[in-house]
This record gives structure tokens, sequence and C-alpha cells, in this order.
């Protein structure tokens, strides 16, 4: 194994290093924060008690589903039980492989380490990268459909039938409210979208997707709403109806996974969104020397990210939630209508050369 | 690998496609065969498409996959509609069209 | 033997693998999940084919799509797991067997004779197998069979909905 | 950009009012928006086509766009293909104006249409002075005729779709005279039929005639059925042509003509083209063997009658013959067939028109008559004063079908002449106008039908005096039998029922306003084309004289030149070929049809002035020969002999074969395949995984045989 290797490979592990930290402490502070602005909404505190301001609640949930007895139903098809909490960690996790959160690589050394390995913003450089964040979320249907099929129980498996649907019928919304993005862009590679947002409008008004494509980014948005299951569109877990839906016979860690999924695949989501439609990483009219601007391209980031993590909660305690038969419709016959014809007249603008 | 393995390899998996469409009972599994055979033909596809420096024959790939989900659309519809009538998958019992 | 072969050599043999447990398991779940591990395999092997976007496209139509339908309706239907392995008696599945080999057989003559003609891959460029190249590919030379694909889609679409469709009571 | 590049929204703009009515008119539009509609749409269609006929006649502005290729070097002004003029507009060349301002002719090609193989149609109109004059009439009649609906149809149920119909016909008809190729004008040509066949069964329901059980339906399908027999003759034709000159377009296949008949030998092959144009114009336009579909054509709504049957579409086998002039020209014996069948068709019409006690089917013989002399004009190369006929016949037969419709209004649907009479007081618009038609038509000068009818007579006279004869007694006859009708309807005696005679009422001022619109057109259009001897000798004609025949000169141009002799009449008459006639010679032949005209009318008065005593008299003394001429020389039912029995013998005849020789052979095979079935069908177990099983044995086998051998 040679040096170039080394360095290659290590210029790997610091990237996940620094990505799946980000994305697992995101994931863990992510649950405190629901917690705590839901409590804020409803004029109560909320978990304050583990560390100040209950800053180490995660550490302690975690702690105690770890140490949960993990139950098994008599009734499951044990195997797959078992897998289907890790095929639906894996798919919302990789997603971020291919999210860049800054513009340029940086140098470890500008850091003031000793390595001289240059740390790209994303983990992988994958030209398709939008088909595979695409692909991965349909992947994530797997793991809710076994996990309701295998729990060998009747409310997981109604769940999980409202939930595959769901995410079907909603993906080909997000998929045609994407689209208006790729083809003003011209490219499916994330970090060209991002930079294609470069620059500013009139001098202030950044150059961001969302001005360009608002609708795409509204039916995106409510796609995104619907593909996380998230409130008004939480039909599958819906508590009166389905007790908790696909995940209902699960316990302890594998819960926890699943519960990993959900907020892994809100923030995968978010920065998705930023990515596309709000510049990802790009500050306008910013300009720092190298440490400082790789710093702050990924602090913006992670603060326009924060907003959509904000108003996922925001939204989840101010509407209330759709019945299925409205939820359905609204997917088949609205959005996906809508996203359509936003797609036609963006294609139309473009082949007429006005985009 | 040369274009003899992707070509074996692909053979393989038809083989085991045809098999599994001619010995299963079941009609989910008869039809998850013949997705293993499209699969099979789609490597030879690509393969050959690889050997000729060519893309025409990914197109074709992309066109078996259209095809491939307009099939499982269908297929599927009519299992439904078939497992309403018999409450059965097994394709032994699923012989409405006889004499 | 590069990275490419090493990747290649392991998605086939897992290709292989998950075709057989296809065929071998008795529940159509667990098949189905299997068949999504051999699509995979078999996207990597587009990858190494050069097939990028068709990798892409294989993971999100056939596994992300296709797939799931798949599984969906197994569960829709949920039908009991069948008691035998295989339809037939002994003798019709050791002569259908039989038939395998020699119909394998046939067709492996073919492939080796394709060893002594140069099978060899041609030399290709960066953008060999890119969502742009493919892409204009399929709006120019093919574009009549694309937009005949996307009718075709459209009557599978109608087609399964009438034909899923429950009838109301009162209705012909 | 002049209105020469807006050639192609007159036909779409009647079509767009087609459209919106057809669709939305029933349900969603009150009537008077309906009506707007139609008539706005027919208006500005008759605007746009008075703009661009101004612009085509605006010599400087043409040579301007010719000429001046800098100003217009941003419209991509370029010469045509063919060298005939300059091009205006984008560089394809399937697309453009094209612009010859020798003739003027402004041809305006849409798109490319038809390719297959070396052979191209495109889509394209031509505006030069004969689809100019046609334009205008069709356009102006065609709006006073939707304005008199507005008033006639009030009542009727279908209001939406009769507008509907009408504006369809006038999109048709406007493609058809605007056509520049044979394949464009085929489509109006058929178009219009469509809506002949529409309106005539607009009232589907009604019988039209009960004695014989014809509903309003039957009407329409006879009128379509025997005009499709014509456009065979004119398919027939134009395949000709097209396997003769490899082209439809008009310009290519008139050149080609000229080249043809310079050629030996090409005169039966120019002969054929021109008799199979012919039958398809005889078809369209009510001509002998083909005419007893226009007086069922009455069956429909009076407006129609006007419109279609009247003053446009069946003058549309004329503007045929005329437009392939130069075809015509060059196959003389095809021009006299023209001729004769016109002649004939005029004075059998006529001596019919006599007799008739429905005042639209006396109304409906007129018209064929009249026709007939405009196919007599053309078949003496008297294409201009055809066509002078063909506007002044829409002017005065328009204004008599709706005087006639505004009497038949005024009496509740009552059609029969002998049921009516002394309506002048009750009438006097309609009675005053339908006289001025009337006056018009039997050819008393100054008016309309005096000009035109006269100078096809005199055309007729020094080409063919047999048929000048037929003409000029078939001119006496017009005089009669229009002036019978007169006297019948609005003089004589009251015969009107008398539960009618309450209904009576002068019609609503939509109505009459046409009228007396039409009135003047009928009286002073004949001043278009004043003889040249007459407007030399009488002061202030002088401008006057033979002004459309000189207008539409150029046009026939191409006809005078290829012709031998008798195609040279296009223009200033007899006079450039016989210098020899003289003056005094046109005078006599012109007091000669004065004189039969005043005899017609002084005979009608004298059989029907007062009361029908005389006329019954003189029926009975005529016996067997009036009443053949009154059952209309029993065509229809000579066809029904000749035609429909020998065809009903020969399907019974098919049918006995099929039943007993074709059938017992198939009946045969079917009970051979049914044995075979029931031993085959022992193979269909019904399971899937047989056949996929016996599929499988055959690849296999199949495979194996190809790999090993």
């Amino acid at each position: 194994m040679d040096a170039a290797m080394l360095k290659e490979i290590g210029e790997i592990v610091v990237r996940m290093l620094i990505i799946f930290t980000a994305v697992f402490t995101g994931v863990g502070y992510m649950t405190l924060v629901e917690r705590r602005v839901s409590a804020w909404m409803q004029d109560r505190l909320g978990p304050n008690r583990v560390g100040p301001q209950g800053l180490l609640q995660p550490l302690a949930d975690g702690l105690k589903h770890l140490m949960k007895e993990d139950v098994t139903p008599p009734g499951a098809h044990r195997m797959v039980f078992i897998l289907a909490p890790i095929m639906v960690l894996i798919p919302a996790v990789l997603s971020f492989a291919v999210i860049p959160i800054a513009g340029d690589a940086i140098n470890l050394q500008d850091l003031g380490l000793p390595w001289d390995w240059q740390i790209k913003p994303f983990i992988a450089d994958v030209s398709v990268g939008l088909l595979i964040l695409l692909g991965l979320a349909s992947l994530e249907v797997y793991g809710v459909v076994l996990a309701g099929w295998s729990s060998g129980s009747k409310y997981p498996a109604m769940g999980a039938l409202r939930s595959t649907a769901q995410m079907i019928s909603y993906e080909l919304a997000l998929g045609l409210a994407i689209l208006p993005v790729v083809l003003t862009t011209g490219s499916l590679r994330l970090q060209t979208i991002a930079e294609a947002q470069a620059g500013t409008w009139f001098g202030f008004v950044p150059h961001w997707n969302v001005f360009i494509h608002p609708f795409g980014f509204l039916f995106l948005l409510i796609s995104i709403f619907a593909e996380n299951k998230r409130l008004p569109f939480d039909l599958p877990e819906a508590e009166p109806e389905l007790v908790a839906g696909y995940h209902t016979e699960y316990s302890a860690m594998k819960f926890v996974m699943f519960y990993m999924t959900e907020y892994s695949a809100m923030i995968a989501n978010a920065a998705l969104m930023v990515t596309l439609f709000f510049g990802g990483w790009q500050v306008p009219g910013l300009v720092l020397p190298q440490p400082w601007m790789f710093l702050v391209q990924a602090g913006a980031f992670a603060a326009k990210t924060f907003f959509f993590l904000f108003l996922f909660v925001w939204v989840r305690w101010t509407l209330p939630r759709f019945r299925y038969d409205q939820l359905m419709n609204l997917g088949w016959k609205v959005l996906l209508e809508l996203a359509f014809i936003n797609l036609l007249v963006v294609a139309m603008l473009v082949a007429a050369g006005v985009m | 690998m040369p274009l003899v393995s992707y070509i074996s390899l692909s053979a393989v998996l038809f083989v085991i496609g045809v098999m599994g469409v001619l010995l299963k009972r079941n009609v989910l599994t008869i039809f998850m065969s013949i997705e293993l055979m499209l699969n099979a033909v789609n490597v030879a596809l690509a393969a050959f498409a690889r050997h000729h420096g060519g893309l025409d024959g990914q197109i074709f790939v992309f066109f078996v996959m259209a095809v491939a989900a307009a099939e499982a659309a269908v297929g599927l519809a009519i299992f439904i509609a078939i497992f309403r009538l018999k409450q059965t998958t097994d394709v032994t019992e699923i012989n409405l069209m006889r004499w | 033997m590069s990275l490419d072969t090493i990747l290649a050599s392991g998605a086939s043999i897992a290709a292989i693998f998950s075709a057989l447990m296809v065929v071998w398991q008795r529940s159509a779940v667990i098949s189905a999940l299997f068949l999504v591990l051999n699509l995979g395999s078999v996207a990597i092997l587009f990858l190494t084919l050069g097939g990028e976007f068709l990798a892409a496209v294989q993971v999100l139509v056939y596994a992300g799509a296709i797939m799931v339908l798949f599984l969906f309706v197994i569960m829709l239907l949920n039908p009991a797991p069948l008691k035998e392995r295989f339809a037939s008696g002994p003798v019709v599945t050791g002569l259908t067997f039989a038939l395998g080999v020699l119909f394998f057989a046939s067709l492996m003559r073919g492939v080796m004779s394709l060893a002594g003609a140069g099978g060899t891959m041609a030399s290709v460029g960066e953008s060999y197998g890119s969502t742009r190249s493919v892409g204009e590919l399929l709006f120019t030379a093919y574009l009549y069979p694309f937009e005949l694909a996307g009718v075709l889609l459209l009557v599978a679409m109608v087609g399964a909905v009438v034909l899923a469709r429950r009838q109301a009571p009162g209705e012909d | 950009m002049s209105f020469l590049h807006l050639i192609w929204l007159i036909p779409i703009l009647p079509f767009a009012g087609f459209v919106i009515n057809g669709l939305l008119g029933k349900r969603f539009l009150p009537r008077p928006v309906v009506s707007g509609i139609a008539c706005l749409a027919v208006l500005a269609s008759l605007v746009l086509a008075v703009g661009a006929i101004r612009d085509l006649h605006d010599e400087q502005g043409l040579a301007d766009m010719l000429n001046n290729g800098t100003a217009l070097s941003a419209l991509g002004v370029r010469p045509s293909a063919d060298g005939f003029g300059a091009v205006l507009g984008p560089t394809d060349p399937d697309r453009g104006l094209v612009l010859e301002a020798s003739i003027p002719r402004a041809r305006q090609i849409q798109w490319l249409w038809l390719s297959v193989g070396s052979v191209s149609v495109k889509w394209a109109y031509s505006l030069d002075p004969l689809s100019a004059i046609m334009l205008l009439v069709v356009l102006g009649v065609g709006f006073l005729i939707h304005v008199y609906s507005i008033g006639y149809m009030a009542h009727d149920e279908g209001f939406a779709r009769f507008f509907a119909y009408l504006n369809l016909f006038m999109a048709m008809m406007l493609v058809l005279i605007m056509a520049d190729n044979f394949l464009v004008m085929f489509v109006g040509w058929e178009g219009v039929g469509l809506c002949s066949y529409l309106l005539i069964g607009f009232n589907y329901r009604e019988m039209f005639n009960p004695a014989r059980h014809q509903s309003c339906a039957d009407a329409g399908r006879k009128a379509f059925i025997v005009n499709r027999m014509g456009d065979f003759g004119f398919m027939l034709g134009m395949l000709l042509i097209l396997v003769t000159f490899g082209s439809l377009d008009f310009g290519q296949v008139f050149r080609g003509v000229h080249a043809l008949a310079e050629a030996p030998g090409s005169q039966s092959l120019l002969t054929a083209m021109a008799l199979l144009l012919f039958v398809g114009a005889i078809g369209k336009s009510a001509q002998i063997p083909l005419f007893v579909w226009l007086p069922d054509a009455m069956a429909g709504p009076t407006p129609v009658s006007a419109l279609i049957h009247a003053a446009t579409m069946v003058t549309a086998g004329v503007y045929m013959v005329c437009r392939c002039a130069a075809l015509f020209a060059a196959a003389p014996l095809a021009l006299t067939v023209v001729a004769v069948v016109g002649g004939m068709t005029a004075l059998l019409a006529a001596a019919i028109a006599c007799t008739q006690t429905d005042i639209k089917k006396v109304l409906a013989y007129s018209t064929v008559s009249q026709l007939g002399y405009m196919f007599l004009a053309a078949g003496v190369g008297a294409f201009s004063f055809a066509i002078f006929h063909v506007m002044t016949h829409a002017f005065f037969k328009a204004l008599l079908f709706l005087g006639a419709g505004s009497v038949i209004h005024a009496l509740a649907g009552e059609q029969d002449i002998r049921r009516m009479g002394r309506l002048t007081r009750a009438l006097p618009w309609t009675f005053g106008t339908f006289a001025v038609a009337a006056v018009a038509i039997a050819g008393i000068p100054p008016f309309a039908g005096f000009f035109s009818k006269d100078s096809i007579l005199a055309a007729v006279f020094f080409e063919q005096p047999i048929l000048w004869g037929a003409g000029a007694f078939t001119a006496g006859l017009t005089a009669f039998y229009i002036w019978r009708l007169v006297f019948l309807t609005f003089l004589s005696t009251d015969r009107v029922e008398k539960e009618r005679r309450g209904h009576l009422h002068e019609s609503p001022w939509s109505m009459l306003a046409p009228l007396v619109i039409l009135a003047f057109l009928a009286t002073v259009g004949g001043f278009l084309g004043v003889p040249a001897f007459l407007a030399e000798s009488v002061p202030g004609l002088h401008a006057a004289a033979e002004w459309l025949p000189g207008y539409l000169e150029p046009v026939f141009r191409d006809a005078r030149v290829a012709g031998t002799g008798m195609g040279a009449l296009g223009f200033h008459g007899q006079a450039a070929v016989h210098g020899g006639v003289t003056a005094a010679g046109e005078w006599g032949l012109m007091a000669l049809s004065v004189l039969l005209a005043v005899a017609g009318i002084a005979w009608a008065w004298l059989l029907h002035g007062r009361g029908g005593e005389l006329a019954a008299r003189m029926a009975a003394g005529l016996g067997s020969g009036y009443r053949l001429v009154r059952d209309r020389f029993r065509i229809d039912e000579l066809y029904d002999r000749i035609i429909l029995k020998p065809f009903y013998f020969m399907c019974r005849a098919a049918d006995a074969f099929d039943r007993f020789v074709i059938d017992l052979m198939v009946n045969t095979v079917a009970i051979a395949t049914e044995i075979t079935g029931h031993v085959l069908k022992l193979f269909q177990t019904g399971s899937v995984r047989a056949y996929a099983l016996s599929m499988f044995i055959g690849v296999v086998a199949l495979l194996a045989f190809l790999v090993m051998s």
C-alpha cells in the first residue's frame, strides 16, 4: 500500500467522518429540538433536566433504548424482522453521500493539521447524484414493507400498506417537481446544481432556483412532507387508527433505528431542498480565504437545512391530519398534474430559449 | 471481465429464470422469474454494447425496463383480479381457459 | 486483477446466488427480496460496463418501483405460503431440468464461439453511458421508440386500473 | 405586411364560427350571440377579402413588394423557385407569399400538406381576379343570407346548429374558391357537399315528399349520393392530371397543358381530363343527367336554398370549369360537350319550371336552367360571361329565394302557389323586391340578368347557332315561368286558405333588409358588363364597357392562347374573332331577346294574370305532353327503372350467389375447422405451465438445431 493510496483512503475516511458525524449528531439533537419546540409551541417546558437545557437528553434516550428488552413477536418472520430496520436506515443515511456541504475542497493543512489531504465537500462525486438520491428514497420503501409484513400483525401490515402506497405515490410528484431544476441546470450532479446558483440578480436577490421555479419548490415541499410521513400526511402512523403504523411491534434498538431513519431522512430531504432550491452552501457575495470559506459555507448550509427542519416541526404542530382518501387524491389528482404542467411549461420555456 | 464472462453470466441467469418459470407453483414467483430472464437479457445487451463501443445496447436495456414496468403493472393487476376470483396464487389451480 | 474485475466478479457471484434463491425459496416475499439483491448486483454489473445512467435507472425503476409494486401486491394478497417447492412431480421436474441443461449447453456453445471471435471490449471515452449521451441518443435516433414506450406505459397504466378496479355493486 | 398576407384568415374565420357555435352554441350561448358570431365571422372575412383585393390591385404596392428588396429584406424576399414573381416570407420553400404581378395573382403557400414520392401537394390559396369576384359574391350574398336567417330561423330549435353549418359552408366554399391546386379545391368541394347534405336534411325528422315517403334526410342523402357520382369523375380527372403532369398545382398543370397541346395526338388525353372534370361539375351544378338532386334539395330551409342551392355552391361547377379554362380551351370536343349539356339542361329545366306548383321547386328548376346558361357560355369559350352570369344570377336568384322564403314565412310554411295569390297588400316589400328579381331574371333591360344573359346569347349565336336557338327559346320560357310565379303568388285571385290568412304578416326587417340590398344589386349588377357596342352608343356608359370581362381577361388569357378558334372567345366577346359582325347585328340580337322576354311575360299574364281557366284549358289540351313535363319528364322514375331496378336485381342475384355458392364453400371450411378444433382442443389444458413447457421444448429444439448444425 503506497502513500498515494493511503492518502486517498484517508481523504475518504475524513470526508465520511465529517459528514456522518454531523448527520448522526443532527439526528440525535433533532429529536430534542422536536420535543423542545413542540413544547414551546404548546406552552410547555419539554425535556430540560438531563444536562443544561436538556442537551444530554438524546444520549440518555439512546442509553435507555440500548438497555431495553428487544421483543420479537411470535408471529414474526424472524430474519426479515431483523433485516427491515437495517434496510430502512441504510438508504436514509447513504443519501448524505452525494450531498455537497460546501464549495471547494479544503486542505487539512489549512486547519493546522499535519496531513496534506484535500477534503472534498462531499463523500462521493456522482454525476447521477440526483438519480441516486431518488433511487435511495425509493429503496427506503422496502424496509417499511418488510417491517409491516414480518411483524405478523394487523396494525403494522395496514400501516405498511398505507406507507408504501403513500411513498410510491408521492415519489412521482417529487421526481416531477425536481425535474425543472435539472432542465435549467442541465446536470444531475448536485454540486453542479449548487454551483449554478451562484451570484445575484440586481445585487441583492440571490440566484437561487426557488425564484426561478417557485412552483417546483412548492410541489417538492409538499411531496417531501408526504414522503417523510410527517404531519399533515402522517396517516401511516396515525396513532388513533394504527397505533404506530408499520413499526408498532418494534422495540429497543430496532425501534431506535426506525426513529433515526425518520430524522435522517428528514435532514436529508431538508438538505436536498436547500441544495436544489436555496443555493445549497452558497452565501451570495461572500469571498473569504480558504479554511474560513469552507467553514462558513458549511455553516450556511447547516443553517439553511435547520430552517427547513424547524419548518417540519412547526407545521407538525400547526396543521391537522388529512384523511387517507384526501391524501391520495391530492397526490394523484392534484399534485402530479400540477407538477407535470409545471414541468411542461418549464420545458417549453427552455425550448423557447427563455430560460 | 471479458465479454464471454458477461454473456455466460447472462446465460446462467436466463436459464435460472426459465427454470423458475417452468417449475414454480406460485404465480408471483413465476412472474419474478420472468423479470430474472429480462435482467439476464439486459446484462447481455449492456455487455454487447460495451463490446461494440456503442450505446444502442444500453438504449435497448432502457426499453426493456420500460416494457418490464408496463408488464409488471398489467401482470400484477391481472393477478389481483385472479386472486379475487380464485383466492389462490397457485398456477396449477388457475385453469379457467381450459376447454 | 483490477478493481473493476473484482467488483464485476463479486457482483456476478451475488447475481447467480440471488437468482438461485429466487427460484429456490418457498415464500414469495423472500424470493422478491433476493430478486432485489439480484437487481442490485446487475446494477453494479452495469456500472462495470460503463452504464452509470443505466445503473441508476436500474435501481430507480426496477428496484425502486417494479419490485416495490411486487412486494406491495404480495402483501396486499398475502397468500398462504405453498407447501411444495415445485409445481410438478419428480418425473416432470427431472425432465424439465434435463431440458434446462440441454438449453444451457446449447447457449454456452453459442457463447463460447464468441471467445474466439475477438470477444474484447472496445475502448470508450469518459462520456460513455453518461446521462447526457444516453439521453441524446434516446431523443434523436430512438425518439419514436421512446414515444411509443411512453404510450405503452400509459396503456399499461389504464389497463392496470381497469383490471384491478373492484366493480361497484350494480355496475356492469 | 399587407392584407395579402392575411388571406389564410378568410376561410378560418367562418370555420372558427362553426367550431364555436357547433360546440357551445346549443347549450351555452344565447341566440343573439350565436347569430352575432356567425354573421360577424362572415363580415370579417368580407372585410379581409375586400382589403386583400384592394391590395392586389395596388400596383404601386405590389411593385414595391416585388422590387424594393432593401425595404423588404427583413421579410426574406427572394425569387420564387419557378421563376414567376418573387416569394415573400421565410426562406422555407413550402411557405410564403408568391406574387405574380402580371395577372395579378397572389398565392399564399401555407404548408406542405402531402409529400409522397415525387408528388408534393401544398396547402395553398391563391387570389386573382377570378377568385376575387367569386369571393365578393359568395361573401356578400352569404353575409346577407346570414342576416336574413336570423329572422327566418328565429323560431327554430336548431338555431345554433343551423348557423354552425352555415359557417362551415362558408369556410368550405372559401377554401374551394381560393384553392391553388386541385386537391385543396377538392377539399372545399367535398366540404360544401357535406354542408349541403347536412343542411338539406336539416329538419331530418320531417317528411319532405309524403307521397313518395321521402323525409328531408332522404333528400339530403339523394343530393349527397348523386353528388358523389360527379365527385368520382372529378377524382378520376384529378388522378389523370396527376399522372400526366405529376402535379396538382393549377399553375403547373396549366403550363403543362400548354406544352401538351402542342404535342400531336394529345387531344384525346386532354379531352378525357376535361370531360372527367366536367362530370364533377355536372354533379355539383346539377346538369343533365345528374340534375335530379337539386329540386329535392329544396327540402332544406329556404336561406339554405338561396345560399347553397342557388347563389354559391351550385355555381362551383361553373367556377371550376372556368378555373380550368386553359384545359377546356385546349380540348375543343370537351368544350362542345359542355355547351351542349348546358344548353339542353337550360331548355329542359325551364320547361319543367313552367309546370311546377311548388314555389321553391319552380325556383329550383329555374336555377338548374340558369346554370345551364352558364355552362353554355363556358362551352363556347366565353368564360368571363359565365362568371358574369354567376354573379348576376347570385343576386337575383338569392333574392327570389329569399322572397319566396318571406312568403313561406308569412304563410306559415305554405309552399304551393295554387294556394297563394293577392299577397301584394300584405307583403309589399317582399312583392316589390321579388318583382325586381323577376324582371332581372326575365332579361328586361337594364336589370342585371339582361346584360349577362344577352352577352351569353350573343356569344353562343356566333359559335353554336342551334344552341342559340335553344337558349333564346329558354329565355322566353324563363320570362314566362318566373312571371307565372309572380302572378300566381302575388297577384291573380286570392286562394289562400282561411286559417293562414290571419297569420299573414310582413317579415321582420332583418329579413327585408337583405331583400332590399339584393334588389339593388339585382338592378345595377349588370352594369359591370355592359356590351361594348351598347356602352359606346349610350352616353355616360362608356367607362362601364365590358368592365368585368376586361377585369377577368388576364385569368383567361391562357385559354385564349392555348385554344383554337373557340377558346379565344374569352374577352370582348365575339368581336375579337368575328370581326365582320356589325353593331347592327348585335342590336338585332338584343332586340330579339328583349322581345322574347316581353312575350314570355305577356303570355304568363294571359294565362295566369287573372284566373287560371285559360291555363287549365291549355294544359288539358296539351294532354300527355303537359303531364310529361309536369312530372319532370319522369326522369326520377326513369332512373328508378333503368338504374335502381337492375341494381336491385343484381343485388338479389349476388345475394343468392353468396348464399348458395360462397356460403357452401365457407361452411365446408367451417365444418372442417370445427372437427379439427374438436381434436385440437384437447391440447388446451388451461395450464399456463403446460404451454410454457411446450414453448420451451420448441425453443430448445430450435436452438439445439441451430447451434449443432
